[in-house]
């Protein structure tokens, strides 16, 4: 197939034309993450055109946001992205307390810490057990949950839910963590280490899975800047931006004193990459594999912060603090902050006219402009590689439509 | 239904042969042989493709049926795995791949059938004729040979014919094998397949459609000229935003 | 058994042998019912235990003996529909030609010395043609089913299963070439003895051709790594998408019964067979012939061994489902057609100058004598040649 | 705010585009002519010395009082201002961009305002302007392929306008 394609990838025209088809992958199909419905025009095997259409979870939340207050609207974010909800609830809540100006304790920021960090573990696995799915293999899916339920039990002693949590509130959290609920954490943390090896050997060395995702879907760097692609898709193409890093003065306050590196492969190797296994031969940075890779090394990477996090959380003795009251009102301006989420970088742009009811709540979604690469990535490449590319990508369809 | 019939039909010829019973081998023999003629009428008559191509592989299946009841088990295999399962699996795979609306049913006009009705006949009376006319195949059947066996074959195809023993030395065979005409056969169907491989090979070549769908894509120079493309753009576009 | 018939109860002679085909049948039927049924619930379980769960524990006492009936009960009551588009008598007919081709394969199939449908002179000749067939129903569906989704999945399997019988057939032929005929049962029997004498340890390139003849039979039969046609993650379910209820079932038990197909015919080209690793009726000292219940005892005793070595191999192949990701359909081509093909050729030229070289085997004391050759298909000094397979261990010295 | 000579160097090289500044926001902003907004981004996007490579977010805000009584005492008069968040890889900075626009196009009210689009600065804008477009009404003259993103192909009215009735049904769903 590779000399069809030598000269110019994107024109794809056989003399011998079987005649175009267009075929509907979606919005019920079983691999798609969600409502998403995919028209391919495909050329007997060969897809010549990808066209992604969304807006079947279209609960339009942004216009829900300008009749209730900041803290009323906390619950809709959790089901913006369901698979990381804590991470979305802070960035909201980070947003406001930008424009409020409103300092948390350093009690309540520790725990922000460790709660969003142990959140972007469970996107994570979710997203490689879903991705194990679309190539074929069922049981990875099954390993990946086994572990997230450790973490969604963790949650639901501390704040009572499994999947819409509500938790991270603006001013602070809701609730303080029960007792002995940091020794099961670690408790988790041992037993989850060897497990990621387990990961590796049943995926990211597997010969197929390479064969499956290296060298396929190949982003550059300039590709993914100039669709505003964030988080492991854009570290998956070599660019070296993580928003707790170089995120705004408010976000990367939270994790000061935090020691850890970003997944990005910088002049040819990945930060660490003694314990993990090595990039195999064929695959290309910006490839799928390389964004499947950056995900798995970001849980590593979570995991350790969530060890610092519960030795500062358990460190400082000060009160957790109580959120601000839910008709705080907000001073006139707008106020916009990213904070990274497992699947790229979520914005909220807030604005407001002095009440405590929001003038507009926009929300800007990662997996929205990582979704709108598909139909660069997509053309000429085989049916059987779309799945595995919009697998790649790890979009979740809630954060998409709003 | 069908699999209990076709389970006892396989099942009541495997039973080991009996030389006496002539009539139960008859039975069976007629059986095969009607389903071969139906289903070769059912092909002239079916007006879908797909049909017309499942009905030749019974056929040729009950075809095999008869080579495996003459107790040649070997041909018999060699119809099955070469004919149904080679040929006719191509025929059924390009008639799925052209079956699209146009050429799904081909009916031949009223004069057509006659014509071919009188071949046909003509090409019957012939074949019995010389059918007929053969001595040795005009006696009842004499009895099925005991142990049908394969080795025979594959030796002559080696060049060893050791089914009829020659003049001269035992270890050696006067008569020719069938190394010959085996090695002419293959050497031709390799140029068909070359040939065939040759007439199908993707052309590949650029075409105006597809370098004017990969411009649109590229941003305009001017952002004026831009404007001009947007502002008369029909607000509902096709389903693919293929109204470029 | 006819005899029996016809002297005992003096039944017509051919009432007599209708009725032992008839029970011939109906044995060879359930042998594929029953394993189906055994290998549904393995699957579960195998499934299971590979994903750290338990599988089935409720149905039927603790190891959920009865779910393979629960789901026949459940597929019985599904509604039979057909979507309007379909080309009804097609695709009514299409998954009981895939079951009677991956059943006819077991007439010619034996199950020990004597317990064969029909014993065939070129048996594996026969299986392997009869295995090509099971590739019409599924066309046939795909077709039938007038979805674009279907469709693709025919045309992928049609051409993954007509592309891997090329090195599916020059595997198979090692064997043939190292007993010196087609038929199952001397295969089988050339294999006596301790495990030794298996042909997969006679010399390393049948080795090999054991282990691509295991890659192109998973192929031939559609399980992952390989299922290209049901790819549920592309194509919703592939050919038998619009398929439910009871035609399904025969989709599933076609594909249950060549899976457990292609592996008895592995154990009986490549691992003996009916002998066991260890000769154990040797051992217990009731050789062939000496009366009639211990022939019975030995036959049974190879067909429980038979039994058991297709089993391992049809539960290898659920453990590999399991475990690995799926194929694209131009990487299953490749290896096809750059791999298994070449590798086969190679390791049977290699196999044939082995035979010359070395016609012991790896392990010559355990063995005949190598001068003798196998059939007496030269013509020996009486005549024309003898008959082949019957009496198999007959020898014609070379000149003699 | 972004390097010392930067405002200076945008309004040479576009003149007359720059309308108005806040660098003390919490986000600094600048405000631009609506009809220069592609050039002014080109020029972020491509020869400013900070180079803004990603568009990250493009929000329409719909100022209108829809009741009389607060309409009143409002100090702003109703208009849609458009914002465009732009991030810069290299030097890791953010910058805000805003522009303000009619409600309406020449006030006729169901005729959507309309600006220049910012496709040809970044592709990545396509989406962000198809679902300007579809929730807020916003034109974007010489976008590729401009139309309805979330909501149904078909849909009338632009939901996030705060005059925005809900349609009482749509093929047969009630509405409200």
């Amino acid at each position: 197939m590779a000399h069809l394609l030598d000269d110019d990838p994107r024109i794809i025209e056989f003399d011998v034309r079987t005649d175009e088809m267009l075929v509907n992958m979606g919005p019920q199909h079983p691999s798609t993450h969600g409502v998403l419905r995919l028209v391919l025009r495909t050329d007997g095997e060969v897809v010549s055109e990808v066209e992604p259409h969304i807006g079947y979870l279209h609960r339009c939340a942004e216009k829900i946001g300008e009749n209730i207050t900041h803290r009323q609207f906390i619950p809709y974010t959790d089901r913006m992205d369901y698979l990381a909800a804590m991470n979305m609830n802070l960035g909201w809540a980070l947003a406001v307390e930008k424009l409020m100006k409103y300092q948390v304790s350093e009690r309540a920021r520790h725990l922000r810490v460790l709660i969003a960090e142990l959140n972007r573990i469970a996107s994570h696995l979710v997203g490689m057990g879903a991705y194990g799915l679309d190539l074929g293999t069922f049981s990875p899916f099954l390993y990946a949950f086994r572990e997230r339920e450790k973490i969604l039990d963790l949650f639901e002693e501390a704040c009572g839910a499994r999947l819409t949590y509500s938790y991270i509130t603006v001013g602070g959290l809701t609730a303080d963590l029960p007792t002995g609920w940091l020794q099961r954490c670690e408790s988790f943390l041992e037993q989850f280490e060897p497990i990621i090896q387990e990961y590796h050997a049943l995926l990211t060395t597997n010969a197929i899975f390479v064969k499956r995702t290296a060298n396929i879907g190949v982003m550059s760097r300039e590709l993914a800047i100039d669709y505003g692609c964030s988080g492991p898709v854009l570290r998956g193409s070599g660019v070296d931006q993580d928003m707790r890093r170089d995120g705004e003065a408010i976000y990367t306050a939270m994790y000061e004193g935090y020691a850890f590196e970003v997944a990005v492969m910088k002049d040819g190797h990945y930060p660490r990459d003694h314990d993990y296994p090595a990039v195999p031969a064929d695959a290309v940075l910006g490839d799928c594999w390389h964004r499947f890779f950056v995900r798995m090394l970001e849980v590593v990477q979570s995991m350790d912060l969530v060890r610092q996090a519960i030795d500062r959380y358990s460190a400082c003795k000060g009160p957790l603090g109580d959120p601000v009251k839910l008709t705080e009102k907000m001073p006139a301006g707008d106020a916009y902050l990213e904070t990274e989420c497992p699947k790229g970088q979520m914005g909220f742009y807030i604005v407001s006219d002095g009440s405590a009811i929001p003038w507009r709540a926009r929300a800007r979604s990662s997996s929205f402009s990582n979704l709108a690469v598909t139909h660069e990535l997509c053309r000429g490449c085989l049916i059987a590689d779309v799945p595995a590319i919009v697998g790649s990508l790890d979009v979740v369809m809630g954060e998409i439509d709003r | 239904m069908m699999p209990y019939v076709a389970t006892i039909a396989a099942a009541l010829f495997a039973a080991p042969l009996p030389l006496a019973f002539i009539n139960w081998h008859s039975f069976f023999f007629f059986l095969f042989a009607a389903v071969a003629c139906g289903f070769a009428v059912a092909v002239v008559a079916a007006d879908s493709v797909v049909r017309m191509a499942f009905y030749l592989v019974l056929s040729l299946g009950a075809t095999a049926g008869l080579f495996f009841l003459a107790g040649a088990e070997f041909v018999g295999a060699m119809q099955l795995m070469i004919y149904v399962g080679g040929t006719l699996v191509l025929l059924v795979f390009g008639v799925m791949l052209t079956a699209q609306a146009p050429f799904v049913s081909i009916k031949g006009s009223g004069r057509d059938s006659v014509v071919a009705g009188v071949v046909g006949v003509v090409l019957l009376a012939v074949l019995l004729q010389a059918a007929l006319s053969v001595a040795s195949w005009r006696q009842p059947a004499a009895g099925i040979v005991a142990e049908p066996a394969a080795t025979p074959i594959g030796m002559a195809l080696v060049g060893v014919r050791v089914d009829e023993p020659g003049v001269g030395a035992p270890a050696r065979n006067v008569r020719p094998g069938y190394v010959l005409p085996f090695e002419i056969v293959s050497i031709h169907l390799l140029v068909v397949l070359v040939g065939a491989a040759y007439l199908a090979r993707a052309k590949r070549r650029k075409t105006p459609r597809a370098i004017e769908v990969a411009a649109s894509v590229e941003p305009p120079a001017s952002v004026a000229e831009h404007a001009a493309i947007g502002r008369d753009r029909s607000r509902g576009a096709s389903v693919l935003s293929g109204g470029r | 058994m006819a005899d029996f018939l016809i002297t005992t109860l003096e039944l017509p002679a051919w009432l007599a042998w209708s009725i032992t085909a008839m029970v011939a049948a109906v044995l060879i039927l359930n042998v594929i019912a029953g394993g189906a049924l055994v290998f549904i619930w393995a699957e579960r379980k195998i499934a299971g235990r590979i994903q750290d769960r338990l599988g089935p524990t409720r149905t039927g006492g603790k190891f959920g003996w009865l779910q393979s009936l629960a789901d026949g009960i459940k597929l019985l009551a599904k509604e039979d529909l057909m979507p309007d588009g379909a080309d009804g008598m097609l695709f009514r007919i299409a998954p009981y030609v895939s079951f009677c081709a991956s059943f006819c394969a077991f007439i010619a199939f034996p199950f020990a010395f004597d317990f064969i449908g029909q014993r065939l002179n070129v048996g594996v000749f026969f299986v392997i043609a009869v295995l090509g067939l099971e590739v019409f129903g599924v066309i046939l569906a795909g077709y039938a089913s007038a979805s674009k989704w279907s469709l693709f999945g025919a045309m992928r399997e049609a051409a993954q299963v007509v592309s891997y019988e090329v090195p599916l057939g020059m595997c198979v032929v090692v064997p043939v070439m190292l007993a010196g005929s087609m038929d199952l049962v001397t295969i089988a029997e050339k294999q006596g003895g301790w495990f030794t004498s298996w042909f997969l340890f006679h010399d390393p390139f049948t080795f090999v051709v054991f282990w691509i003849y295991v890659t192109c039979a998973i192929a031939s039969v559609n399980r992952a790594p390989f299922d290209l046609a049901e790819a549920e993650s592309e194509l919703v379910a592939g050919f038998h998408t619009e398929y439910s209820g009871l035609r399904w079932s025969y989709f599933f038990m076609a594909e249950y019964g060549s899976m457990f197909l292609v592996s008895a015919l592995a154990a009986i080209l490549f691992m003996g067979g009916w002998n066991g690793p260890v000769p154990v009726a040797s051992i217990l000292g009731l050789s062939e012939g000496t009366s009639d219940t211990a022939n019975y005892f030995v036959r049974l005793l190879g067909m429980i061994n038979l039994l058991g070595k297709a089993t391992l191999g049809v539960l290898a192949m659920m453990w590999i489902r399991w475990t690995l990701p799926r194929l694209r359909i131009d990487q299953v081509m490749a290896t096809c057609l750059k791999y298994c093909t070449p590798l086969a050729a190679a390791m049977f030229l290699g196999a044939m100058l082995w035979q010359i070289a070395l016609p012991g085997g790896l392990v010559p004391g355990l063995r005949r004598p190598a001068a003798e050759i196998r059939e007496g298909w030269l013509p020996g000094p009486g005549g024309a040649a003898r008959s082949v397979g019957e009496d198999a261990g007959t020898v014609v010295k070379v000149g003699a | 705010m972004r390097g010392p000579g930067f405002l200076e160097q945008l309004e040479a090289a576009v003149p007359g585009a720059v309308v108005g500044k806040n660098l003390e926001a919490l986000d600094p902003w600048i405000e631009v002519a609506p009809e220069r907004i592609a050039d002014v981004c080109a020029w972020l996007a491509r020869s400013s010395p900070v180079r803004f490579d990603s568009l990250q977010c493009v929000t329409a805000v719909d100022w209108c009082e829809p009741d009389p009584k607060k309409a009143a005492k409002v100090a702003w008069q109703p208009h849609t201002e458009m914002v465009y968040h732009l991030w810069s890889t290299p030097a890791r900075a953010s910058l805000v961009v805003k522009a303000k626009l009619p409600r309406w196009q020449a006030d006729v009210p169901g005729q959507p305002p309309e600006i220049p689009t910012v496709c040809g600065v970044w592709r990545g804008a396509n989406w962000h302007e198809r679902e300007v477009y579809d929730l807020s009404g916003v034109w974007f003259t010489g976008h590729p392929d401009l139309r309805r993103i979330l909501c149904p192909e078909d849909w009338e009215g632009f939901p996030l306008r705060k005059d925005y009735e809900m349609p009482l049904d749509y093929h047969g769903i009630r509405g409200r």
